[in-house]
C-alpha cells in the first residue's frame, strides 16, 4: 500500500486516485476486464461520447498511425443513451459500487442534442457520477469542435446543459485558447475541465492523393502530443480555479507526474489503453512511487507543483 | 453487452523464418494457444521502435493448446512485419488475445469450400483443420500473384489432413497464380468457379484481399452458397476499444471486425 | 535529370525546386557544405533569424528529446545584421551565384525592431533573394509569437516592412489560427507564407519539478508534427492564394509531396537537417521521382492536388 | 566564418563488448578515422527506434587511420545507448564526424596534467596519446565512484603509454574512487591536489562530470596552470547548425559546444 493519500477530488467526483480514461479509449470498461481489475484499479472511468440518439459514426478507413502516434476518425459511433445505458447499465452500476467512478460523456451536434442527451442520461443513468461534455470531437461534420471553438460557444453549451444536472459536469477542451476558453467555462459553471482531445491533423496517399482516412483531416494522439498536451494543461491551470484532468499521450507514471505538476487533479489514459491495454495498473504504481519519492503524504500537494 | 475475455500474454518466439517469397513462419510459445479459436487473432508487439505505437494483428496457421505452441505466417509487408522478422528464437514479447469472433461450424450439411488469396491462407489453414476434426468434407482454392508466394507446405498437408473426415470424395486442392507460374492460370474466383462446375457446397469460407473476398462472396451468393469471410482493418485496439475497425453492414451502420468479426457472414457485409 | 518541371515561383522567389530550410535548423548553409553541394542542390534556403542587434539567446539547457520529436529554447541566439552579414555574406554571395535562392530572416522584440533589421539588410544585404518575417518564435519573453499571434498583430508587423522592401516577403507563422491570420498578412501585403513554427510544449523534470529546458515553455519539431503542419498548411492554402511553404516534420519526398499536395509550393526541411544531414539531395529524389510517377510534366500541377 | 568539413560517414562495427560496470568498448571502421583529432567527437545513429531521432556523441580513445578504425568507450545510460549496446559485429549506420575543436597542445614548456572522471576518461586518454607523440610529459588522474566502473586496461595502458616521451620523472596514474574501493579514497580534485603537492604542471586537460570539471578548474586556475575541459550538451546536430549546445562565456553571451567545442579553455566558461 501507498504510503501517500492519493485520493483527489476532479470538482466534486471523489476519485481514490488521480487515474481516469480518456472517453472513445476505452470502450466503456468491461473491455479491460480481461486485463485487470478494472473496479479496483481506476479512480474513474470516462465512457464514450454518447448522443441522445444512435449515431453510425464514419465510413473506413478511421485509423491511420504516424509517428508515435495514431490519427482516428472514429466520429463518435454510439448507440444512443437507450442503447447505451441498455448495454453498460449494469456494468457500469457494478462498476460504481466497486469504487470506480463513472464519467458519462455527452455528445451533440446542437445545444438541443446537447440538452437532449443530458436529459436522457438524468432519467437513465443512475450509476453516472458526473458527465463530461464533449465541445471538442473533430471528427464530426457539425457540432463537435465547432461547439468549442470560441469561448462563447462553449460557454452556450455549457449554459444549456448546466441547468439540467446537478452532477458534475466536466467539460472536454479542443487543443486550442484553453486559457481563455477555460475561463468562459468556468464562468458559465464547469465543475472540472479536462484537456486534451485530439489535435486535427492529415494524412495524404501521395499516391491516390486521397487522405489515408475518411475525412480530410482526423484526430492526432499518442506520445507524439504529450509535452503539447502538458502545455495546454499548464496554461489552463493558470487560468482557472477549477480542477483540472490532463489528456494527451500519457503512458507512464512519469507522464501522469508531469500532468499533476503542470496542474492536472485527475489523469486519463488515452491511445495507451488500445496499444498497451495492461499499462494502467503499472502507470498508477509508477505514479504513486514517484509520489513517495517526492516525501509528500497526500498527491494533492504536487498539483501545479511545477517550479518556474 | 460485450464481455471481455480478451487479455494480454506473454510469448516467447520459437523459430521465424521464411518459407517463401516474403513470406515468414513464426512459431511461438503462449498460454493464448490454450483458447484460441480457428479464425479469431491476436495482437503482438513487435519491441524496438516507439515510433510504431500500434500492434501487429496476426491470424494463425494452428494452435497446439496442450504443447502451448501457436504457428502463425505472415507477410513482410511494411515496417513493423519487417522487425517482427528481425524477432529471434528466445526473444520474448507480449500479444493481445484472442480476439474477436472466429469461423463457425456451416449450418447446413454439406461440403465446405475453402478460398485463400495471398497470406489470406493461415486462417483459412485452421478453418480447414477445423473442419476435418469435425469431420467436414471440403475443398479448397489457394491463390497468389506467383508461384513464389505459395507456400507448398501448406498445401501440401492442406491436401493430406484429416483427423477423423467422413469422405465421400476426394479432396480438391485447386492452386492458382494470378501470372500462371503455378496450377491454374488465374484468379481464385477461377478456381472456385470450375470447383462450382463439378461440385456443391453448403458453405464457403474465404480470406484475402478485399476485392477477392467480395468477388468470391458475390459468386457464393450467386450459387446460394452461405459464406464466411475473414476481414481485415488497420487496428487501434483489437478488442472492441476504440471502433477503428469498423465494417459497413447491408442492414447500415457498422460492425466492429475486432469484435464482431474478423469473420463475418459475408451476406451481412456491405462490399 | 527529372524530366518533370520541378522550378517553382515562392511570392517571387524563384525556387529551382521546391526544397528550401527551415530557418534555425540549417546554420547558414555553409555548415552543411561538407555533406553535399548546397548551392547545387537546394531552391532556397532560409537564414536564422536575426534581428537588428545581437542577441546571447536563451541560457543552457536550450534541447531535450521528445517521442519522434526534439523541442528546443534557443531564443534567436544571433550575431545581429552586421555581424551576418561580416560572416556569412561572402558565402550567401557565392550561394546565390551558383541557383540557390538566399532567405534572409527578420526578426525583432517590436515592430521598431523589425524596420530597423529590414532597413539593415536593405542596406547591407544585398544578396538576399528575399526576407521572411518570423512573426512566431516561441522562445522569447518579448515578440516572436506574440508578434504573430492575433491577425490584428501579425497584420501590423507586415505593414511596417512592407514599405521598407521591394524584395519579395514571407511571413513564418505560428502553428496557430492560420487560416484567419494568413488572410490578415495577405491582405497586408505578404508574397508568401511559411509555416509552421514550432508548437509550444512542455517537458517537465519529474524529479526536479523543473522544466527539461531553460524556460517553462518551449518549440516542438520533428516527425511528431508533421500530421499537424500538413493540417495547417491546408487550412491556409484553402483561405490565401499566395504561395506557401510548407514546415513540419519533413524527412521524406512522401512528407514534401503531402505538403504540396496539401497546397505548399515550397517546402522546407527542418529538424531532419539536424539528426540526418545528408537527406536533402534524398528527398529532393523520392520528391522528384514522385513527380514523375504522377505522370505531370510540371511540379506546379500537383500543388493543392490533395482529393477530398 | 565557420567552414564545414564536418560531413557523414557509414561505419561498420567490428567489436562492441562490456569492459566495466556498465561501459562498452566499441572499435568501429570508419572513414571518419583518416581525420578525427584527440578531443574531437563523432555523432552516431543508432539505428532501430524511430521515436529517438537525435544522434549519440561520443568522443573516442584511439584512431588508427591507416587502418581506418576508431575505438570508443560508452557508459550506457539510457535508451540510446542500451540501444547502441545491441549493435553487433558486422552492423553498420552513419556518423557525423569529425565533429568540432580537440585539444591542442599546452602552449607553455612544462609537464601535464590529465584528470578524467567517470566516462570522461575517452577523450583523456586520446590527449594523453598526443601529449605522448609529442613527447609532453604528463600525469593522470582518473576517477569513478567505485572500483567496478574504472576501465582497468586503460589504466594500465596510460601507464606504460610512452611514445617518444622525453621523461625527466616517473609518470604518476592516480586512479581514486568516490567509495575508496579503489585507490585513492576521494574525488579527482583530491587526487590532483595531492599530485600539485608534489609536482608543477603547465596545463591541466579535464574531462567529465561538469561539478567535476568546474572544480579542476578551479584548482588550477589558483594555481596559475592553464585548463582545458572538454564539455558536454545535449546536441541537435553536433555541427553548428541549431544553436543548442550553448555553453555559457564569462566574457557573456554563448558558445557552442559543438563547434567552438567541446574542448574549451576553462578560465573562459562561465562554470
Ligand atoms: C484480423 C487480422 C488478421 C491478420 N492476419 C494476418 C496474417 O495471418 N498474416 C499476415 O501476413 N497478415 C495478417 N494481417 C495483416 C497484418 O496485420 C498487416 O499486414 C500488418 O499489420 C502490416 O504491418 P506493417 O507495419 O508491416 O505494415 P505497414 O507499414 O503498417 O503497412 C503496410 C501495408 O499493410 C497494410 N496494413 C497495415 N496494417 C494493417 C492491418 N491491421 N490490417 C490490414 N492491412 C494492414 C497497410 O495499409 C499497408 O498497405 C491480419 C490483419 C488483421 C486485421
Ligand atoms: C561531445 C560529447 C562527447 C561525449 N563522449 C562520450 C563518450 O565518449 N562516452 C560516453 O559514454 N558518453 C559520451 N557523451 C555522452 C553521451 O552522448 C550521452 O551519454 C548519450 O547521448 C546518452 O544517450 P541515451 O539515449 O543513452 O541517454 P538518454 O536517455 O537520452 O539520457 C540519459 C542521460 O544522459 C544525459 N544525456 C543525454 N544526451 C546527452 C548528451 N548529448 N550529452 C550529455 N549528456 C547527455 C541525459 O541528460 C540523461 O541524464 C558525450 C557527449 C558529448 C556531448
Ligand atoms: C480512437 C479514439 C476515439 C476517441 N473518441 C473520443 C470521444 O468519443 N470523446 C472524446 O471526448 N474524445 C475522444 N477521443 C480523444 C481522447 O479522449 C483523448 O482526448 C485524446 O486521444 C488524447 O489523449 P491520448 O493522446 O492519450 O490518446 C478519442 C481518441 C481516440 C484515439
Ligand atoms: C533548433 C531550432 C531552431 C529554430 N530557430 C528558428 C528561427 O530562428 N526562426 C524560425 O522562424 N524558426 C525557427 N525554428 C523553427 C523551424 O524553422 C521550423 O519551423 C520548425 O522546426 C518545424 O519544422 P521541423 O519539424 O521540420 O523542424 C527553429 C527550429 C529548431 C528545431
Ligand atoms: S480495433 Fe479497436 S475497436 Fe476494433
Ligand atoms: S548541437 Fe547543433 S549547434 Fe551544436
Amino acid at each position: 500500500m501507498s504510503t501517500v493519500n492519493m485520493a483527489v477530488n476532479l470538482g466534486g467526483i471523489q476519485m481514490r486516485n488521480p487515474l481516469n480514461t480518456a472517453s472513445g479509449t476505452y470502450g466503456n470498461g468491461v473491455q479491460f476486464e480481461g486485463f485487470y481489475d478494472v473496479g479496483a484499479t481506476l479512480g474513474a472511468i470516462t465512457c464514450k461520447g454518447v448522443a441522445a440518439e444512435p449515431w453510425n459514426g464514419n465510413p473506413a478507413p478511421r485509423l491511420t498511425e504516424l509517428p508515435s502516434a495514431m490519427m482516428n476518425s472514429v466520429g463518435l459511433q454510439n448507440p444512443g443513451v437507450h442503447g447505451f445505458v441498455e448495454r453498460y447499465g449494469a456494468y457500469l452500476t457494478g462498476l460504481r459500487e466497486r469504487g470506480c467512478q463513472v464519467i458519462c460523456q455527452i455528445a451533440g451536434h446542437s445545444l438541443d442534442e446537447y440538452r437532449c442527451a443530458t436529459e436522457l442520461y438524468e432519467e437513465l443513468a443512475p450509476f453516472a457520477s458526473g458527465f463530461e461534455v464533449n465541445i471538442s470531437c473533430p471528427n464530426i461534420a457539425a457540432g463537435g469542435a465547432a461547439m468549442g471553438a470560441t469561448p462563447q460557444a462553449a460557454a452556450e453549451v455549457m449554459a444549456a446543459v448546466r441547468p439540467l444536472t446537478s452532477r458534475p459536469v466536466v467539460v472536454k477542451m479542443a487543443p486550442h485558447d484553453v486559457a481563455e476558453i477555460g475561463r468562459a467555462l468556468e464562468a458559465a459553471g464547469a465543475d472540472a475541465l479536462s484537456l486534451i482531445n485530439t489535435i486535427p491533423g492529415m494524412a495524404i496517399d501521395i499516391n491516390t492523393r486521397k487522405s489515408r482516412v475518411c475525412r480530410p483531416t482526423a484526430g492526432v494522439s499518442g506520445p507524439a502530443i504529450h509535452a503539447i498536451a502538458v502545455r495546454m494543461v499548464w496554461e489552463c491551470a493558470q487560468a482557472v480555479k477549477i480542477p483540472l484532468c490532463g489528456i494527451g499521450g500519457v503512458a507512464s507514471g512519469a507522464d501522469a507526474a508531469e500532468m499533476i505538476l503542470a496542474g492536472a487533479t485527475a489523469v486519463a489514459i488515452g491511445t495507451a489503453n488500445l496499444y498497451d491495454p495492461a499499462c494502467a495498473p503499472r502507470i498508477l504504481a509508477e505514479l504513486e512511487a514517484w509520489a513517495e519519492s517526492q516525501g509528500v503524504s497526500d498527491i494533492n500537494e504536487l498539483i501545479g507543483a511545477f517550479e518556474c | 453487452m460485450e464481455t471481455g475475455p480478451v487479455t494480454q500474454y506473454d510469448f516467447t518466439v520459437m523459430r521465424n523464418e521464411p518459407v517463401a517469397q516474403g513470406i515468414w513462419r513464426l512459431v511461438i510459445t503462449s498460454e493464448v494457444a490454450r483458447t484460441i479459436e480457428p479464425g479469431q487473432f491476436m495482437n503482438l508487439r513487435v519491441p524496438g521502435d516507439g515510433a510504431h505505437i500500434l500492434r501487429i494483428p496476426l491470424s494463425f496457421k494452428r494452435a497446439d493448446a496442450k504443447a502451448e505452441t501457436v504457428e502463425l505466417l505472415y507477410a513482410v509487408v511494411g515496417e513493423g512485419t519487417e522487425r517482427l522478422a528481425k524477432m529471434r528464437a528466445g526473444d520474448t514479447s507480449t500479444l493481445v488475445g484472442p480476439c474477436g469472433r472466429g469461423w463457425w461450424l456451416p449450418k447446413a450439411e454439406g461440403r465446405a469450400l475453402l478460398v485463400a488469396g495471398g497470406i489470406g491462407l493461415p486462417p483459412i489453414f485452421a478453418a480447414a483443420r477445423q473442419l476435418a476434426e469435425a469431420g467436414v468434407g471440403f475443398d479448397v482454392v489457394v491463390g497468389n500473384h506467383t508461384a513464389e508466394r505459395h507456400l507448398m507446405q501448406e498445401i501440401d498437408e492442406l491436401r493430406s489432413l484429416s483427423a477423423g473426415e467422413v469422405c465421400d470424395c476426394e479432396r480438391r486442392v485447386v492452386v492458382c497464380t494470378d501470372d500462371g507460374t503455378l496450377g491454374l492460370d488465374g484468379f481464385t474466383t477461377d478456381g472456385m468457379a470450375s470447383l462450382l462446375a463439378e461440385r456443391s457446397y453448403a458453405q464457403v469460407y474465404t480470406c484475402g484481399p478485399t476485392v477477392m473476398m467480395a468477388g468470391i462472396s458475390k459468386l457464393a451468393r450467386e450459387h446460394g452458397i452461405a459464406c464466411q469471410a475473414s476481414m481485415e482493418r488497420m487496428m487501434g485496439c483489437g478488442f472492441g476499444a476504440c471502433s477503428c475497425c469498423n465494417v459497413a453492414l447491408v442492414a447500415g451502420g457498422y460492425a466492429l471486425c475486432c469484435q464482431d468479426g474478423p469473420v463475418f457472414d459475408a451476406e451481412e457485409v456491405a462490399w
